[in-house]
């Protein structure tokens, strides 16, 4: 993993290409600013839509013209559809209005950026929308070919190519799965819409469907970075421009759970009983691993943008947590209220990681326009040089480390009652399963907490440690708007979450077949959470961030008031304490230094190697300058990755080695095929 | 002539081109096995004829005749033409050792056999053993290209191989249609004349035996 | 109007709490001094200490930023709404229309406080305050998940993580008769309490010696009100974690109705319980040795070992 | 019906080959080039017209003109028109670096149109012989364009592919003869439709199954010499390297489609004969085999044609993948596919070739930063290799897309599982070659000429054909392909 990354390369290497702007003119920013208007337009069009099904009216059809003749093509917005394109939408707005000056800052292809931005926010919301299988293949392709070129556009140095091509390579593994789970599909049905798909999945038998379901899983884990199939997503992310990063995030890798819900609750699902256990269990164990695996990694990053790809690793291990669950307890009497409320955890984290990773990357991204680097270690100081940045970057932080009163807290909240309720009533090994995951889960809050004490702290804490800190300014008012839209996102599904519950109502009623979220989860107001499915009658907890919102505030002033009370004793301002010699930023905590405990305490799974050069002084005892650089390992980009591909090429080279340039040889090969062919198939 | 004594004759006359083949394939001198090509085209001819007179199709009797013309006259010509200007020293190299591709050619003619004994009735179609014979041969030319070093040899095999189509299809009833036999002697003429120039072309810029060349692989 | 009654309860329990809590504190330093054969501070020495900083004035680090002055009294704020939420006197805390005394939302906001106070500690940007930031990041790290798990090894068969109703179905439940279980999340309680209160053998409150502190690091920076908001904040949350692990495990005595009697009753037998623990945290203060810090994480595995262990039973 | 198309289409080219030997002038040359070429692309829309109007249209009694004809015809017109405009710039750069003669040049002009010519008798012909005949005269007249730059690789490079193909043909020959036997022998001896295929099709439930069998397989181990199936595909990464770059378009994107139209015609005849299984199962092994040979090859290859050629390996043992899982469904993706892979292979090698003047160096590992030597270009071959690499929007998805379900359709889930794997790996390799190619810093010294706009019409053409067939399926080549399907399917 490389710790110091270059956002822009110095002098861009594409400026021949003519999408490519010659120093951005006047055309080419109204033309990027047009571009993302358009999008804007089109997010919210998206989310008027996603808002009207969410908020009971029909499901909305439209069917597409019939450009092939072996497919009716179609949209179809029902429920889940519609929750997933309202994800989408969130994060497309506030891209759209955080992008055009970020990439007026420091693109190095604007057009052809702004060009791949409108292919791309489309290409997600058709996915969500797709009502037939083909619809959905194209746009899922689109998506990725269009993220793709956002990735490999911004510079042109090798490493960005690297990323997106194994990107591209996983992506399309992923793709190949979902070919066959679909095409399967279709064979059966003699149709490409889901319904029909549905019919014929329901037509065969369990273990077909679980190897379908399995592939289907393979192909959207790939997408959505379920480890170990992660690998390309701290590549990719960071690489493209911080609002596309913002996207893949919080957007991207929703299409994929998304994809992950349409198949695994609805069409492999048969329309009777529960579901396999096996699929549940396959899940919640992935999302656990997930989860833990992904914050562990970010913990040791110091690429700012890496650390928050890592983080969607976790997040999604949360997300798919509560998925498990729900499979788990979905269909089996008694527990339809934990199925619900397990469901309506998972999808609310989706929308919240939505709404704080993105606004996790805006902010990310903000810093990086004005430093020109996605080091951690070079930032320092930055809260009192881009004061609103840091604001809107410690209130993501905050919500994503699952702290109150925000809106992280609230899913993990309903996802540990699940875990807990549920454990409990399933027992014997699902229940211990479920139990692990709550511990594990556990543990995530407080490595998620550790490290963005350390993103933060270090970022924009302490004294500026290199001159782009030194000079930093705050950014543009567009890019703050941005963030602000996704920050209030943030609060508002933490404060009065109760209503996010309503727009959850249909989805879960259409997966969990009747039970809607509100029905369990906000029974009793919209701003009391209550867990239900106690055991036996017994009420479970009820919770109200609101309330627990206000006394906090409450007290917070108060003590305020007493603490700034006039009183006569000065207020002096004097260099910070550092045993009395004269402090410069050489004294502040690195992130390195930060995570080491963590590095030490965890070394089987991060592998640390370090490396330590001295530069000799004139005495032995002083040394001019030691140069400490360590890094730690992707354990399954290590362990697995490397090693395949190795292998491949190793056998490979072998063959190519090997193959004769002989003529006689061809010669040889042409008879003895015929023969061989001859004594094969030439009898009857 | 009567069918039966026809059949004999071909049958023979498969056998004797059998056996040339078999010389080909054991020959260590060039000269040789471009006379035993050029003898293969002259049975070629006799069998053509003997069917004319069964069959009484006149176009056998002009195609045998230009088989004889060009196979056994002409491309001869033109192989010994070559083997003079570039000089080659008359031994054949093998590729791999004589005995081996004998025993090789023994198999194929086996197996010719044995997969035409197979079909049934259409044997009938095909006068006599012209079927197996016809495949033995084809594949026994192969054998011959994959088995020499040098491009001449390689040529050789091509004509001995093409030989053995031609035979199968005279045998085939009423033989090809007279157009079609034209053609594709046409085209083994023009191949002929390609590979003829390409081999002088090599040897001529780079001087080396055009099929040594390997330079191209994997 | 009942609300107004719980509101009322809620409030004086907390103010109980955040009272109590220096004084609990000024009880282990005088238990110690006195099993060190010293005469030792009076207990009311924490309150003194709190009133001489309100008094005295602040020196802040120019280089920290705005948001360091308002970190303390977050941190307090965070303290005290935790502390809010404990059943003291009576065992439900918040009522059916706005509930109030989730165990999750307590662990939380006492992780929101930590946060704060470690982000608080790097803005100064120090090095003590980075290093004890990140050391106190890690154990905390470790600490929470345990708690948690201890939490719902109780839940789990309460099936309510309210801490109210834990308490009341203590009483009533059979389920919750004291098991195997418990004695394991009581074991693993006792073995977090330690590293949570930041004492011996996890961390020593008493020295700034940076290499040995954890807690105090963070706090070198700041100074008068902001420190003793700060240093109340540690009082209090030394008696949320007592009282949580009271009010999980031995909610015995607390009163069903607000009638004086049995009010007093529970504060009696609250004070009394408080009083155990404070001996408990004393005696093992003064009777070990602070660990070299990256031996801590094995002594917290302990706990989350037994906390898990516990959690599992129960389910199995 | 008959008409007087079929056997004047060939005449086009063979007449302005003629022409073109009269004149020296580049200029001149070339203009009859595209000249022709489009003349020719108009008459074979015009036929196409008449097929579809009419159904198969006979001439000659040895011509015929059927969908499947068409098809081809319309491929081959195509490509002939998009690669002669395309030869304009690649011609004046190859003076330029005298790597061409100028006073040899109508020769190779004149050698194109005769190629094209035996290509289009090939498709073109009825009569199995003509075909043969017409296969073999491709052979020939593009084993001399290979070997026209007459350095030692390239002369190699010929001397291989028409040794190596000319086996195989003769290996055609053979079968042709033995099914044409059966037909006399099921006709009774004498056998009145010459070797017409329509006739012989016409009665090949009658044909004896043990000799047909054995003709098919001779049949199809000659012609797929030709077409380039794994294992007896080793000419064609030499060969394709080898030649003049537009040729080796039209070797990639045409010769090898006209050696999979004999095989569909025989295998017409075989499926009637012996069944659809047979030859299925054979075409099956012979696809998988193809896709899985050329992986490896295209993984660690350094060669830029080289690594295009093995890529034509894989595609045609799609092709043959696709006939071979059979049903209406896999023929039709067959067909398709050979169109997309041919118009797609086509702009690869054009681009190829200019990339390889501009860095004077066909190694991809010195091939750097294209898209900045060449924007359009760049672009072009990026959006090529995907398509290649059978990424939407581009038209060889849908094909792949359509066998893959035509291969679960006939739930032949082991090859469909190898094709998907291997598909995925060539994936990885292609995109990783053509991404270090396009993408990074180009080094110097590089020409970073100018595109010329005829250049860039051509490759468009050919781009925009790759993107509509992507995004949609016209009606009318609906329909067309339906009809040939059924022809096949007989």
């Amino acid at each position: 993993m490389a710790t110091s990354v270059r956002a822009s390369g110095d002098g861009d290497k594409l400026t021949a290409h003519p999408l490519v702007d010659k120093g951005a003119g006047p055309v080419v920013r109204c033309a990027v600013w047009l571009g993302h208007w358009l999008t804007l337009a089109g997010a919210l069009a998206g989310a008027a839509v996603a808002l009207r099904v969410l908020g009971g009216s029909a499901p909305v059809h439209v069917a597409l013209p019939k450009l092939f003749p072996f497919a009716e093509m179609s949209l179809h917005v029902d429920g889940l559809s519609a929750f997933f394109l309202l994800v989408v939408c969130v994060v497309a707005v506030a891209a759209s209005v955080y992008g055009p000056s970020y990439l007026g800052a420091h693109a190095k292809a604007p057009l052809v950026q702004t060009l791949a931005f409108m292919v791309f926010v489309p290409c997600m919301a058709l996915v969500c929308c797709a009502g037939d299988a083909l619809t959905f293949l194209l746009a899922w392709e689109g998506m990725t070919l269009a993220s793709y070129v956002l990735v490999v556009s911004d510079t042109a140095d090798a490493e960005k190519t690297r990323a997106g091509l194994l990107y591209l390579i996983m992506a399309h593994a992923g793709t190949a799965a979902l070919l066959a789970v679909f095409l399967t599909l279709t064979v059966h049905a003699q149709a490409f819409d889901f319904p029909a798909l549905r019919d014929a999945a329901g037509r065969l038998d369990g273990s077909t469907r679980t190897v379908l379901f399995m592939l289907a899983l393979l192909g959207f884990g790939a997408k959505a970075g379920v480890v170990p199939l992660h690998i390309w997503l701290p590549a990719a992310h960071p690489a493209a421009p911080s609002h596309v990063s913002a996207l893949m995030s919080g957007a991207m890798l929703k299409v994929a759970i998304y994809g992950i819900f349409r198949f695994g609750f609805a069409l492999l699902a048969s329309t009777t009983g529960p579901l396999p256990p096996s699929w549940g269990w396959t899940v919640l164990f992935l999302g656990t691993v997930s989860a833990v695996f992904g914050v562990l990694l970010a913990l040791q990053q110091h690429d700012l943008k890496r650390l928050l790809a890592y983080h969607s690793v976790e997040n999604i291990g949360i997300i798919l947590i509560g998925a498990g669950l729900a499979m788990l307890l979905g269909g089996r009497p008694g527990t339809e209220r934990l199925a619900t409320l397990a469901l309506a955890a998972s999808l609310l984290h989706t929308l919240n990681h939505a709404a704080f990773k993105g606004l996790l990357f805006l902010g990310a991204g903000s810093v990086v326009s004005r430093t020109f680097t996605r080091n951690m270690e070079e930032f320092g100081g930055l809260a009192r040089r881009m004061p609103w940045t840091a604001w809107l970057f410690l209130l993501g932080s905050v919500a994503i480390s699952a702290l109150p009163p925000l809106n992280g807290f609230v899913s993990e909240w309903m996802t540990f009652q699940a875990l807990v309720l549920g454990g409990a009533r399933m027992g014997g090994a699902s229940g211990l399963l479920a139990g692990i995951a709550a511990s594990m889960l556990a543990l995530t809050g407080g490595l998620a907490a550790a490290c963005f004490a350390k993103a933060f702290g270090v970022t924009f804490l302490g004294r500026p440690r290199s001159a782009h800190a030194e000079h930093a300014t705050e950014s543009p008012a567009p890019m703050i708007a941005g963030m602000l839209l996704l920050a209030g996102a943030c609060v508002a599904l933490g404060l009065v979450p109760g209503y996010a519950m309503r727009l959850l109502d249909r989805p879960t009623a259409e997966v969990m077949g009747g039970l809607s979220a509100s029905a369990v989860v906000a029974a009793r107001g919209p701003l009391v959470l209550s867990a239900g499915g106690g055991p036996a009658g017994l009420e479970a907890t009820s919770i109200s961030v609101t309330l627990a919102a206000s006394v906090f505030l409450l007290i917070a002033v108060a003590v305020w008031f007493v603490r700034s009370w006039p009183r006569k004793a000065p207020r002096r301002l004097a260099p910070t304490w550092t045993c009395g010699m004269t402090p410069t930023s050489r004294f502040d905590y690195t992130a390195t230094a930060f995570a080491k405990p963590l590095r030490l305490i965890f070394a089987a799974v991060y592998r640390p190697h370090r490396a330590i050069a001295r530069e000799p002084g004139p005495s032995p005892y002083v040394p001019r300058r030691l140069v400490y650089s360590g890094e730690v390992v992707d354990l399954t980009e290590t362990v697995f990755y490397a090693r395949f591909k190795h292998a491949v090429t190793a056998v490979s080279q072998a063959i190519r080695a090997r193959s004769t340039g002989r003529i006689h040889g061809y010669i040889a090969y042409v008879l003895a095929t015929l023969v061989i062919v001859l004594l094969l198939f030439g009898k009857g | 002539m009567s069918i039966e004594l026809a059949t004999r004759l071909i049958n023979d006359l498969g056998a004797l081109l059998l056996v040339t083949m078999m010389l080909i394939l054991a020959s260590g001198q060039l000269f040789r096995a471009i006379f035993a090509v050029a003898a293969q085209a002259v049975f070629l001819g006799i069998a053509g004829v003997i069917l004319g007179i069964v069959t009484g199709n006149r176009d056998l009797w002009i195609i045998a005749g230009i088989t004889i013309v060009v196979k056994a006259v002409l491309l001869p010509w033109l192989l010994i033409r070559v083997v003079k200007r570039v000089q080659i020293q008359r031994e054949i190299e093998p590729a791999i050792p004589i005995s081996i591709t004998l025993i090789l050619g023994a198999a194929i003619v086996v197996l010719a056999f044995h997969l035409s004994a197979t079909l049934g009735p259409v044997r009938q179609a095909i006068t006599g053993n012209a079927l197996p014979v016809g495949v033995a041969l084809t594949l026994l030319g192969v054998l011959v290209m994959a088995s020499r070093k040098k491009a001449l040899t390689q040529m050789v095999g091509l004509f001995a191989s093409e030989n053995g189509i031609f035979f199968t299809a005279m045998a085939i009833s009423q033989g090809m249609p007279f157009i079609i036999e034209i053609g594709v002697i046409l085209d083994v003429v023009l191949g002929a004349l390609v590979m003829g120039i390409m081999i002088l072309r090599v040897r001529s810029d780079v001087d080396t035996d055009i099929a040594d060349l390997e330079s191209l692989k994997g | 109007m009942a609300s107004i009654e719980h509101i009322g309860a809620a409030c004086a329990q907390t103010g109980l709490l955040v009272v109590l809590g220096p004084l609990v504190t000024g009880f282990i330093q005088k238990i110690k001094a006195r099993l060190q054969c010293r005469q030792g501070a009076s207990v009311w020495q924490p309150y003194q200490d709190l009133a001489k900083l309100l008094r005295k004035g602040t020196v802040q680090s120019d280089t920290a930023s705005p948001f360091f002055q308002v970190v303390p009294v977050l941190v307090l704020a965070a303290t005290v709404t935790a502390a809010a939420m404990l059943p003291v006197l009576r065992s439900s805390v918040g009522s059916s229309a706005l509930p109030f005394g989730d165990a999750i939302l307590l662990v939380a906001l006492l992780a929101l406080a930590r946060f704060l106070l470690a982000i608080g500690a790097l803005d100064a940007g120090g090095a003590f305050g980075g290093m004890g930031a990140s050391r106190e990041m890690t154990v905390g790290l470790l600490v929470e998940p345990a708690l948690m798990l201890v939490v719902f090894s109780v839940a789990i068969v309460g099936g309510t993580t309210e801490l109210g109703d834990l308490a009341t179905r203590r009483h009533t439940l059979a389920a919750m008769a004291w098991q195997a279980p418990d004695l394991l999340a009581f074991f693993a309680m006792l073995v977090l309490i330690p590293a949570e209160t930041g004492r011996i053998p996890v961390d020593n409150p008493d020295t700034h010696l940076e290499l040995t502190m954890l807690h105090e690091g963070m706090l070198l920076e700041h100074s008068g009100p902001g420190l003793a908001c700060i240093a109340l904040a540690t009082h209090t949350k030394q008696i949320v974690i007592l009282s949580l692990t009271v009010a999980l495990f031995c909610p015995y005595g607390m009163a069903q109705d607000i009638t004086p009697e049995a009010l007093g009753l529970a504060l009696a037998a609250f004070v009394a319980k408080l009083f155990v623990f404070v001996v408990f945290l004393g005696v093992i203060e003064s009777s070990y040795a602070k660990m070299r810090f990256f031996r801590v994480p094995q002594f917290l595995a302990l706990g989350l070992l037994c906390a898990f262990l516990s959690l599992a039973l129960r389910i199995l | 019906m008959t008409s007087t198309l079929p056997w004047v289409l060939p005449l086009v080219p063979v007449i302005s080959g003629l022409c073109m030997l009269l004149f020296r002038d580049r200029r001149v040359l070339a203009a009859l080039d595209m000249a022709s070429s489009g003349v020719i692309l108009a008459l074979g829309l015009v036929l196409a017209g008449e097929v579809a109007a009419a159904g198969p249209i006979s001439a000659l009694g040895a011509m015929r003109a059927d969908e499947v004809t068409v098809i081809f015809l319309l491929l081959i017109g195509f490509l002939a028109l998009a690669v002669s405009i395309c030869t304009v710039g690649w011609m004046r750069q190859s003076l330029a670096r005298s790597e061409m003669k100028a006073d040899r040049l109508h020769y190779y002009y004149a050698l194109v149109q005769g190629f094209i010519a035996t290509m289009l008798v090939t498709v073109l012909s009825d009569n199995l012989g003509i075909l043969w005949i017409a296969m073999e005269g491709t052979t020939i007249t593009s084993a001399v364009l290979v070997g026209f730059q007459g350095n030692k690789h390239s002369l190699e490079a010929a001397w291989k592919y028409i040794i190596v193909t000319t086996i195989g043909i003769s290996f055609g020959l053979f079968g042709t003869v033995l099914i044409y036997g059966a037909a006399a022998h099921a006709q009774g001896g004498v056998f009145a439709g010459a070797m017409n295929w329509s006739s012989i099709s016409a009665i090949s439930g009658k044909l004896d199954p043990g000799i047909v069998r054995m003709g098919f397989i001779f049949v199809l181990v000659g012609y797929g010499t030709k077409a380039g199936l794994a294992p007896v595909h080793m000419w064609l990464p030499d060969a394709h390297s080898q030649a003049p770059t537009p040729v080796s378009a039209l070797l990639s994107g045409a010769l090898i489609k006209c050696a999979l139209f004999g095989i569909i015609r025989f295998h017409t005849i075989a499926r009637g004969a012996c069944g659809p299984e047979f030859s299925g199962n054979l075409l099956l092994w012979f696809g998988v085999i193809s896709v899985v040979v050329a992986t490896p090859f295209i993984i660690v290859q350094h060669d830029l044609k080289r690594l295009l050629g093995y890529h034509s390996v894989e595609h045609v043992g799609i092709v043959v993948l696709g006939l071979g899982f059979g049903g209406p469904l896999g023929t039709y993706g067959a067909l398709l596919h050979t169109i997309n892979h041919g118009v797609t292979k086509a702009l690869a090698f054009l681009i190829a070739g200019d990339a390889i003047h501009r860095y004077d160096s066909r190694d991809m590992r010195v091939i750097k930063g294209f898209l900045g030597v060449a924007p359009w270009a760049g672009t072009l071959l990026f959006m090529g290799a995907f398509s290649l690499a059978g990424t939407p929007p581009f038209s060889i998805f849908i094909s792949e897309l359509l066998i893959v379900r035509a291969g679960l359709a006939s739930s032949h889930y082991w090859a469909v599982g190898i094709f998907l794997v291997m598909v995925v790996v060539i994936f990885a390799g292609l995109i990783h070659h053509v991404g270090q190619m396009v993408l990074g810093i180009a080094a110097e010294p590089v020409s970073r000429e100018k595109e010329s706009r005829l250049g860039l019409l051509g490759l468009l053409l050919l781009a925009a054909v790759i993107v509509l067939l992507g995004v949609c399926m016209p009606a009318g080549f609906d329909r067309l392909l339906v009809r040939a399907t059924e022809i096949i399917h007989g």
